[in-house]
């Protein structure tokens, strides 16, 4: 109980200490510089219509690749504990019928949503993690329907590689082809504002994220479930 | 030159690759990763390179093809290229190392490891806030993958402990960013930084605070870092290796990108939490024996005192910053990846069972060199960082940093000399192996090898100039490499070198240093001549030796403080091997490291004063610190400091062991010779310095009672020994006593005794512990009531002896008799009676312990088991043969010892000087012919030798049993020798002399540190939720603290 | 005011978070307690973020350049540390699960194996 | 059963092997390696005669008795150094060890064990070393004359300048008897050393026909 | 202070000859005193010469080897050195042969040389009664040097010089001007620690007759015990004489030779016979007995002594 009150008491100091930057707080009314820069001149700059995408994919391009790779890092971290600790699996309660044939019906919506979803990412709200987790959700969908039914991830870590690897050499080619152009997405026309094939490399970016991210979460949901290297999936 | 950024692109792209690879052999993935690895090495490599030699310049790297703030920019300069290639190569190296684990683990560690050497580039290069807290998620996420690897209980354990504190750490980081880009408007760092001003800091401070902390919190601050303790015991040791060198220093780097951001508002913070956090680890290291969770204490400790180097800079603005910051990190990393490599060779845990490491001798030497370089001994980088950090922080006033750094320095010593004495003498289970792969021990001797070759480096990096000569440290090394070769071949070679080195040396000598010259010089060569007599390759034994007379030599030859305290340390550390050699000598071999180190560390804090006071580090500042204020204080801190070497009264615990369980020809090296260097220093001090006073209290007079109560007890203790080599131990404490009574009577015939003590010191205990030692290596003991007899079977050994004796005890005819002839005179021209009678006393306490000695020893019963020894080997006797022609010559001339010594003394004070008529010397008080005593001696001797012999020739030679014994006959040598508790009246009536209270003084300290040791750690409960609960504490605090409230 | 009213909440919501991470001693629990932790962390972020009168900065024409938009840069950086704490998850889930397949159960003080 | 005894008893002086530090095993004989076994030699008085006749006088005059009551008759020595008596105003002079006595008084009967420690104290007495025999036991073994373990006739063992009769003899006899002894020394006839060590094989015979456990050399130095 | 010439050499060897006599009829007095005291008629005078006399004649002997057969020529060499190297008339030519080779710090080391050849020769013997016997000499030895020590100290200071014949030469001029009574507790501290040196009762245990036969030279005989005999009579005087000039004024060199010698003879004698008379009125001291009175009375009046001459000179 002591215990319980002095961490009460911590809680409320920690606030507090939070709470200070409350007074000086209000909503700006203006944008910061950079982010001026960004909501004014990156459209015409990337040619992204989501400035959000823009500075997600280009102009802090560098931060979302090290996200991939924090997805990436954990996945391989819950492959190698699972890796390192295979043991038999018990059986799990199938799940209902409504749940298969919800699932049957809906595996094939989500995964096209998704796709959807990182496809436009440059357009409207939604990219490539985005579209990614709705994939994912749908392997979810798959695994609580079906947890006994092991899936492998031969397929999987081969989309999760390679268009990781894709996104890598995509970016290195920037510096090729333009000067200080890690990661720039203008290698690639950056075509008509506001359509589909837009905003140079942007598209292909959030299309191999949503790949990547999707593949990673599913196999991260598979792994957890327990891994089979036999089944593909 | 190839942009930096492919450094990210090549450890990524493989990562991502290697995905495709999880069917394949093994092989091929882990080639992969190697050729990664190496490309990247040599990337950052070429850029080290670069910067350095000037070819190249720091270079921004711009991303997504704009300028910042709008897009990420990393930055690529002298420090970024150094540390990335350090991160790299220990990356390479550990990769080596993880060799066998590839097979287990799938491609999945491979990925990690990439991933995670990709996360330290990009934290050390990035310059954008938040792109660093990406970099640090993706460390920490892949270091937590690697810390499980093997998926055991106590990894999985660690592992969570390790990921919950990560996220609570970077949760309050990322409130501190965002509240940062509130105030500021910026994510770059370098713009936050052009902004910052004290409005802007006041009204971004819970943002600013909130980063600073987080970082601190990365770096392991104690006490909240028990999460990092177990995260460095239950890794697989090379991936400890990888964090300890690499996570850290990355850590610490982005830990000073963003205190630079913040315009240096939190160094007094850091300054406290670093200094904290190495004192702490430090006493909670003591009662660990556990290898790598020690190794994990040692770490913390390293960066707290780097983060504790780094504040002081900033807030006393000591030049040369950066490479004391960077030495500190640099040898920290090196060394820490060294010793974690080695604790996966050789498997073990427990401290006490590392004595398998001698299974390959060879590997003491990458351990000693990394112990050594994380103590801050010379020649490594950090001796040259701490050396820089402690004179800038007494040039402008940090006294109290100086203490804490110090003792904390001297705190880690004693948990890792203790473990490597362990280590190196540990007896070891033959059945037990070494994980001895290529893979694994190529880093350990490549890193043994950078360490050394940036000691060499470093030593320009100083902003001292340094008067030591390179020469001697690179015959060290030679030796080193020729250790192969047989012990004849190795001891010719040195003993070669010091003669042809030497006789430069000594004749270059000038002044009073001559006669250290001469002794060092001499004695080096004459204590090396028993090696002749040693089979075998006797490995380590004359890289060690090369090293203290390299020492003892820069010594002498020493210019400034700089050189005379690095050949200090050198010194310690050469004979601290020699002493390690020795049978027993584990406990004590630690002391001696310990009160050596304590000892330098007081120098060094003198030293560091003079140089505040007068501005200069040449030695012949101490003559201008005379004047200054505090010379009081430089005087005792110098005299303690060199009192340790001499083994005075309270600091002597170490020597009687040292000195006696040191092998036979080492006894005579540390014994009549390194004590010497302490009364070099001492002399040297009391020369320049004159007369000091704390207040009221006149140090010389503190330093005559000091110095005559250890001559007193220890020549007590010595008469109460059963060792005869601990007796010859207790002795010399007592002789350096007399020397240290000598200098403390300040005037020219002290002076005068105590070099002339210090001469026929090391005439007269050379030769006796080569004696003795040669008795006990032919009787295979030490104690002497296991002895007796011997003078017919070792007639020689025994002769020698005699004349020591009476050359020791003073008794006229021979040498030793000046010295106390002129201790007399001068503790009249002083008046200090009163220890002049106690010394006096000791003298004759003296006769106790030699007459003990001989009789012990050589008369009496010759035990039935020593009816066959043999005379001492020939190359134990040349020596002995050699120093007896140097005392009968002083003893016959005492004129060619007492005026040459005295000329040079007249330099510094003519009072009091003798004035000689032909052969005697006559003082202001009393005169005395030394010649005219030898030959009234000799002519008496011989005429009542006649008398005697013509009378008594018919004299019926008889054996042993023979005498008298009540009309009965003794039944054995064993029970007729009277030798055990010899002195037992003595001991009646002066046993509280006995009483140890130094050695109880120091183990209670001992005992006080272990036991706050022992509470303290506690707070490590394991629990990782008490671990959470600590931080918030202490982030709670911390803000109480630098804030002032709320 | 909306922007304070988030910034407010977000920090209670760290606050929850903090207590459900230090009195909960079942793993699974802290886990919870993370989350907690880390959405309130997001909601501070976006907070920090809004402009008054702004709507999300998806400028569908060119010629809507100019009008007021909330700050894009928390919203990218919302996504990404959205992200890591989703890994962040995965990754303690994952040990969670691992750990209790060792030991047995889930309770934090269980786990002492390394201490002092 | 008997010799087995002994055997044990005197253990000490049996031959033993014994390991040298080096580890070599060597054998280490008592006897041999522990004890002189040279024999007396004759030690001729001085070529010069009034040089050997000063030292006699000398010698006589200086008395230096060793303190070794072998006897119930010591018993009449002590009162020589009282006041009454005061030996010492005629040179005589009592003295511990042997090897500072010139004067033995074996003081009454010698029983065997004791002849053992007298012969022994005897011979570690350097010489001219003189013999008195106090009490009429030294003669003939008086009324012990028939006793299974006391010597009969002391000069068979030991040579003796002065016998005193008596049972017990007053300490005037005794003092008479140094005036007989101081008279025999200065005449140059109190050459018992030389005697003992002249006839040395047929002491040292009757000294071993009664002595059987002689775990010694047969001279004593 | 001058320095050698040949007739030296004969001055020293009738310098011991002298003392040599000098020493046996004080021996043979002493005795005397001894006996009287117990009631006794005593030795004659001339007893101490038989006893030499015959001792020397002794014709057989043993050597226990060869620091046994050294022991007592070191013994002698030291006894006999302090003797020439003291100057026991002050100026008279025949007593100062080699006073000028060093001060009392000389000849108070010297004395050491002796006690060293003693111990190491009974040492040899391989008897267990002479080991303990120096143990016991050595540690009183130590305890009573201190107060000895302080003593000169005092002195020194005192007379600015540790020159023995300038100390002598500074004591001149009337009874008041010795030591004794311008530094009555040096004098004090020295002559308590003079009762040690003299291994007489209480101080005697070191020889303790009985218990471990006349000490260190338990094994000694024949010659080798003439000489340490030889020595005997030599060394009291020697020290005797040494502790004359320090505190009782010396013996200067008086018109009449006579005179001379009656003066030299009633000092020493007198200061003999301090230690005699303490010794036949005290029991004997154990050795750790001594020791605790060593250093607790005489080394307080030394302390005080030594003080007290800082102060006053």
């Amino acid at each position: 109980m002591v215990k319980k009150v002095f961490i009460l008491l911590m809680i409320i100091l920690t606030g507090l200490i939070l709470w200070s930057f409350v007074p000086g707080y209000e909503s700006r009314t203006a944008l910061p510089e950079v982010s001026a820069h960004y909501v004014e001149k990156g459209p015409e700059e990337l040619g992204a219509a989501n400035i959000v995408t823009a500075v997600v994919v280009t102009y802090r391009g560098l931060d979302t690749l090290g996200e991939v790779t924090i997805l990436f890092a954990a996945s391989a971290v819950v492959g190698l504990l699972i890796h390192l600790n295979k043991n038999e699996n018990k059986r799990r309660r199938e799940g209902s019928e409504i749940l298969r044939t919800g699932t049957a019906l809906l595996f094939p919506l989500i995964l096209l949503f998704g796709i959807y979803v990182f496809i436009n990412g440059h357009l409207t709200p939604g990219g490539g993690f985005q579209g990614g987790a709705i994939i994912a959700s749908a392997v979810v969908l798959q695994v609580l329907a079906y947890p006994n039914r092991k899936i492998g991830h031969g397929l999987l870590s081969v989309i999760e590689s390679l268009s990781g690897f894709t996104y890598v050499l995509l970016g290195a080619a920037g510096v090729f082809l333009t000067v200080n152009g890690f990661l720039d997405n203008r290698i690639l026309p950056l075509g008509e504002y506001g359509s589909l094939l837009s905003a140079g490399l942007i598209p292909v970016i959030y299309t191999l994220v949503g790949l990547k991210v999707g593949s990673e979460l599913s196999s991260v949901v598979i792994s957890l479930n327990g891994e089979s290297e036999e089944e593909q999936l | 030159m190839v942009d930096p950024i492919y450094l990210i692109v090549i450890a990524l792209a493989t990562a991502f690759a290697l995905g495709l690879f999880r069917k394949a052999p093994s092989l091929l993935p882990y080639g992969l990763t190697l050729a990664a690895l190496a490309v990247m090495t040599v990337i950052s490599g070429s850029w080290a390179y670069g910067i350095l030699s000037g070819s190249l310049e720091g270079t921004d790297i711009f991303t997504a093809g704009f300028t910042p703030p709008v897009s990420i920019n990393l930055y690529m300069g002298s420090l970024e290229a150094v540390l990335l290639l350090l991160v790299n190569l220990t990356a390479l190296m550990t990769a080596l190392v993880l060799r066998k684990e590839v097979k287990d683990t799938s491609v999945y560690m491979l990925m990690l490891l990439l991933v995670f050497v990709m996360g330290l580039n990009g934290v050390i290069m990035t310059r954008d806030l938040f792109n660093l807290f990406v970099f640090i998620e993706i460390v920490s996420i892949a270091s937590a993958g690697l810390i499980a690897l093997r998926s055991n209980l106590e990894q999985l354990g660690a592992g969570f402990k390790f990921v919950i504190a990560g996220a609570l750490t970077s949760g309050f980081m990322l409130i501190g960013i965002i509240f940062t880009y509130y105030t500021t408007g910026s994510l770059n760092m370098d713009v936050i930084a052009s902004q910052m001003s004290p409005a802007l800091a006041a009204t971004g401070y819970t943002g600013l605070f909130l980063i600073f902390i987080g970082m601190i919190m990365e770096l392991k601050p104690f006490p909240v870092n028990g999460w990092g303790l177990d995260t460095y015991e239950a890794s697989v040791p090379a991936v400890s290796a990888l964090v300890a060198a690499g996570t850290t220093s990355a850590m610490f780097y982005a830990f000073l990108k963003t205190s630079y951001m913040s315009g240096g508002l939190f160094v007094q913070a850091a300054a406290v939490i670093g200094g904290m956090t190495f004192i702490g680890m430090n006493v909670l290291a003591l009662q660990q024996d556990k290898s790598r969770r020690l190794l994990g204490y040692s770490s913390i400790a390293q960066i707290g005192l780097a983060v504790l180097a780094y504040a002081l800079v900033a807030l006393y603005r000591i030049e040369n910053g950066e490479f004391i910051v960077f030495a500190l990190i640099l040898t920290h990393a090196l060394a820490k990846a060294l010793l974690f490599w080695l604790a996966g060779i050789v498997g073990k845990d427990s401290i006490h069972d590392w004595g398998v490491i001698k299974k390959k001798m060879i590997l003491i030497a990458p351990f000693a060199v990394a112990v050594s370089a994380l103590l801050g001994l010379p020649p490594f980088p950090s001796f040259f960082a701490k050396w820089d950090l402690v004179m800038g922080l007494a040039a402008r006033g940090g006294m109290v940093w100086i203490i804490l750094i110090l003792s904390g320095s001297l705190l880690e010593a004693v948990y890792l000399m203790r473990w490597f004495g362990n280590a190196f003498k540990d007896s070891f289970n033959e059945e037990d192996t070494l994980d001895w792969r290529f893979g694994t021990v190529l880093p350990v001797f490549f890193n043994m090898t950078v360490l050394l070759a940036l000691g060499y480096l470093s030593a320009s990096q100083s902003s001292f100039s340094m008067g030591f000569n390179w020469i001697l440290l690179g015959a060290v090394a030679v030796l080193m490499v020729l250790d192969f070769l047989p012990g004849i071949i190795k001891n010719l070679l040195l003993m070669g070198a010091i003669g042809y080195y030497g006789y430069g040396f000594v004749m270059a000598a000038e002044s009073y240093r001559s006669v250290f010259a001469w002794i060092f010089a001499l004695g080096a060569l004459i204590t090396l001549l028993p090696g002749f007599g040693v089979k075998g390759k006797r490995m380590g034994f004359y890289p060690s030796a090369a090293l203290m007379f390299a020492g003892l030599i820069g010594l002498i030859e020493a210019v400034d403080f700089m050189g005379f305290f690095l050949s200090w340390e050198i010194m310690t550390l050469g004979s601290y091997f020699l002493i390690l050699r020795g049978k027993d000598s584990k406990p004590h071999a630690l002391s001696y490291m310990l009160f050596s180190l304590g000892g330098a560390y007081l120098l060094m804090t003198g030293f560091a004063m003079t140089y505040a006071g007068t501005g200069s580090i040449a030695l012949g500042a101490l003559v201008k610190a005379a004047i200054i204020p505090h010379s009081g204080i430089i005087f005792a801190l110098l005299a303690v400091g060199f009192m340790t070497k001499m083994a005075s009264a309270g600091l002597h615990i170490w020597l009687p062991g040292a000195h006696a369980e040191a092998e036979t020809d080492v006894s005579p090296m540390v014994s009549g010779i390194l004590l010497k260097a302490g009364v070099f220093g001492l002399l040297m001090t009391a020369i320049s310095m004159g007369e000091q006073s704390i207040g009221p209290v006149s140090l010389p007079y503190v330093l005559s009672w000091v110095a005559v109560i250890t001559a007193l007890v220890a020549n007590y203790m010595a008469a109460m020994q059963e060792d005869a080599k601990r007796l010859l131990a207790y002795s010399s404490i007592g002789q350096m006593g007399y020397a240290l009574f000598g200098i403390s009577l300040m005037s020219h015939l002290g002076w005068l005794s105590a070099l002339v003590i210090s001469i026929v010191h090391f005439i007269y205990k050379v030769t006796l512990f080569l004696a003795i030692g040669s008795v006990a290596k032919r009787t295979g003991t030490r104690n002497m009531y296991q002895m007796g007899g011997l003078i017919t079977k070792m007639p020689f050994t025994f002769f020698s002896v005699l004349i020591c004796i009476i050359a020791l005890s003073g008794i006229p005819p021979l040498a030793g008799f000046s010295g106390k002839w002129i201790v007399y005179n001068a503790v009249l021209e002083k008046r200090w009676m009163l220890q002049g009678a106690v010394a006096g006393a000791a003298g004759i306490i003296a006769f106790l312990y030699l007459f003990r000695l001989i009789f012990a020893i050589f008369l009496g019963q010759l035990k039935d088991n020593h009816r066959k020894v043999k005379e001492a080997p020939f190359f134990l006797i040349l020596p002995q043969a050699l120093l007896l022609g140097l005392v009968m010559f002083f003893s016959f001339l005492p004129g060619s010892l007492l005026r040459p010594v005295g000329e040079i003394l007249e330099e510094f004070t003519t009072a009091g000087a003798l004035e000689w008529q032909g052969n005697m010397a006559i003082s202001d008080y009393g005169y005395w012919n030394g010649v005219a005593v030898m030959w009234v001696f000799m002519a008496l001797f011989a005429v009542f030798f006649l008398i005697l012999t013509i009378n008594g020739r018919r004299a019926q030679w008889i054996k042993q049993f023979n005498i008298v014994f009540a009309a009965e006959r003794p039944a054995r040598p064993e029970t007729t020798h009277f030798s055990y508790n010899f002195f037992a009246p003595v001991r009646k009536a002066l046993g509280f002399l006995e009483y140890p209270f130094t050695t109880n003084f120091w183990n209670r300290v001992s005992d006080f540190l272990h036991a706050v040791a022992g509470f303290c750690r506690r707070i490590y409960t394991g629990n990782g939720q008490t671990y959470l609960l600590q931080m918030v504490i202490f982030v709670v605090l911390s803000y109480m603290l630098t804030k002032g409230g709320f | 005011m909306t922007g304070t009213i988030a910034l407010i909440t977000g920090i209670l919501l760290v606050l929850i978070g903090l207590w459900g991470i230090l009195t909960n001693r079942d793993i699974i629990r802290m886990i919870v307690g993370f989350s907690l932790f880390d959405v309130g962390i997001h909601i501070i972020m976006l907070s920090i973020g809004y402009v008054a009168g702004g709507t999300a900065p998806i400028i569908e024409n060119l010629s809507d350049i100019g009008k007021s938009y909330v700050d894009p840069v928390p919203q990218a950086l919302v996504l990404t540390a959205i992200v890591i704490g989703l890994g962040i998850t995965a990754f303690m889930l994952t040990y969670a699960v691992n750990m209790y397949e060792k030991k047995g159960t889930l309770e934090i003080d269980k786990f002492e194996e390394l201490k002092w | 059963m008997a010799k087995m005894n002994y055997k044990k008893r005197w253990a000490d002086l049996e031959k033993r092997i014994v390991v040298s530090p080096e580890g070599e095993e060597f054998e280490v004989d008592p006897m041999q390696d522990y004890f002189c076994d040279a024999k007396p030699r004759v030690h001729p008085p001085n070529k010069i005669a009034p040089l050997e006749k000063f030292a006699n006088w000398c010698r006589a005059e200086s008395i230096y008795i060793l303190g070794f009551g072998t006897g119930c008759g010591a018993i009449e020595m002590r009162p020589l150094s009282s006041a009454m008596y005061d030996a010492y105003r005629f040179g005589v002079n009592w003295r511990a060890t042997p090897r500072q006595a010139t004067v033995f008084v074996i003081g009454g009967y010698a029983s065997v064990k004791t002849m053992k420690r007298i012969v022994r104290s005897y011979e570690q007495m350097q010489g001219p070393k003189f013999v008195l025999g106090l009490c009429s036991c030294t003669i003939n073994g008086g009324m012990y004359w028939d006793s299974y373990n006391t010597v009969n006739r002391l000069d068979h063992y030991i040579p003796v300048d002065v016998y005193i009769t008596g049972c017990m003899p007053r300490p005037e006899a005794l003092l008479d008897a140094i005036d007989q002894l101081k008279k025999r020394i200065k005449s140059g006839r109190a050459e018992g050393q030389n005697k003992y060590a002249e006839n040395f094989e047929w002491y040292k015979a009757n000294q071993k026909k009664i002595i059987k456990n002689w775990d010694m050399p047969d001279y004593s130095w | 202070m001058d320095g050698f010439s040949y007739n030296k050499i004969l001055f020293a060897a009738l310098t011991i000859f002298f003392t040599i006599n000098y020493g046996l009829i004080l021996q043979g007095i002493i005795g005397k005193i001894y006996a009287r005291v117990g009631r006794r008629i005593g030795i004659r005078l001339f007893q101490p010469y038989f006893n030499i006399i015959r001792q020397w004649a002794t014709r057989s002997a043993i050597s226990h080897g060869v620091m046994y057969y050294l022991g007592p020529v070191f013994r002698f060499t030291g006894g006999a050195g302090i003797l020439i190297f003291t100057p026991l008339i002050l100026d008279a030519p025949l007593f100062n042969s080699f006073t000028y080779a060093g001060d009392v710090v000389l000849v108070s080391y010297f004395i050491f040389l002796g006690t060293l050849g003693m111990a190491l020769g009974g040492g040899e013997a391989g008897h267990p009664y002479s080991a303990i016997a120096v143990t016991r000499g050595l540690a009183q030895t130590a305890a009573f040097e201190i107060s000895l020590m302080l003593a000169i100290y005092s002195i020194a200071v005192q007379y600015n010089t540790i020159s023995i014949t300038e100390i002598i030469r500074a004591q001149q001029g009337g009874v008041l001007n010795w030591t004794l009574f311008t530094n009555p507790i040096a004098t004090a501290a020295a002559m308590l620690a003079f009762l040690g040196s003299m291994m007489r009762s209480p101080f005697d245990v070191v020889l303790a007759p009985q218990e471990i036969p006349v000490g260190p030279p338990t094994e000694y005989q024949s010659q080798f015990l003439a000489m340490l005999m030889t020595n005997r009579t030599i060394f009291p005087v020697a020290k005797t004489v040494l502790y004359v000039n320090l505190f009782f004024g010396g013996v200067a060199l008086y018109d009449s030779y006579l005179l001379t010698f009656v003066v030299f003879f009633l000092k020493t004698f007198f200061v003999y016979l301090w230690s005699v008379f303490v010794g036949v009125s005290f029991p004997r001291f154990r050795v750790d007995q001594s020791i605790r009175f060593f250093i607790k009375w005489p080394l307080l009046i030394g302390v005080i002594a030594v003080v007290a001459a800082n102060i006053r000179y």
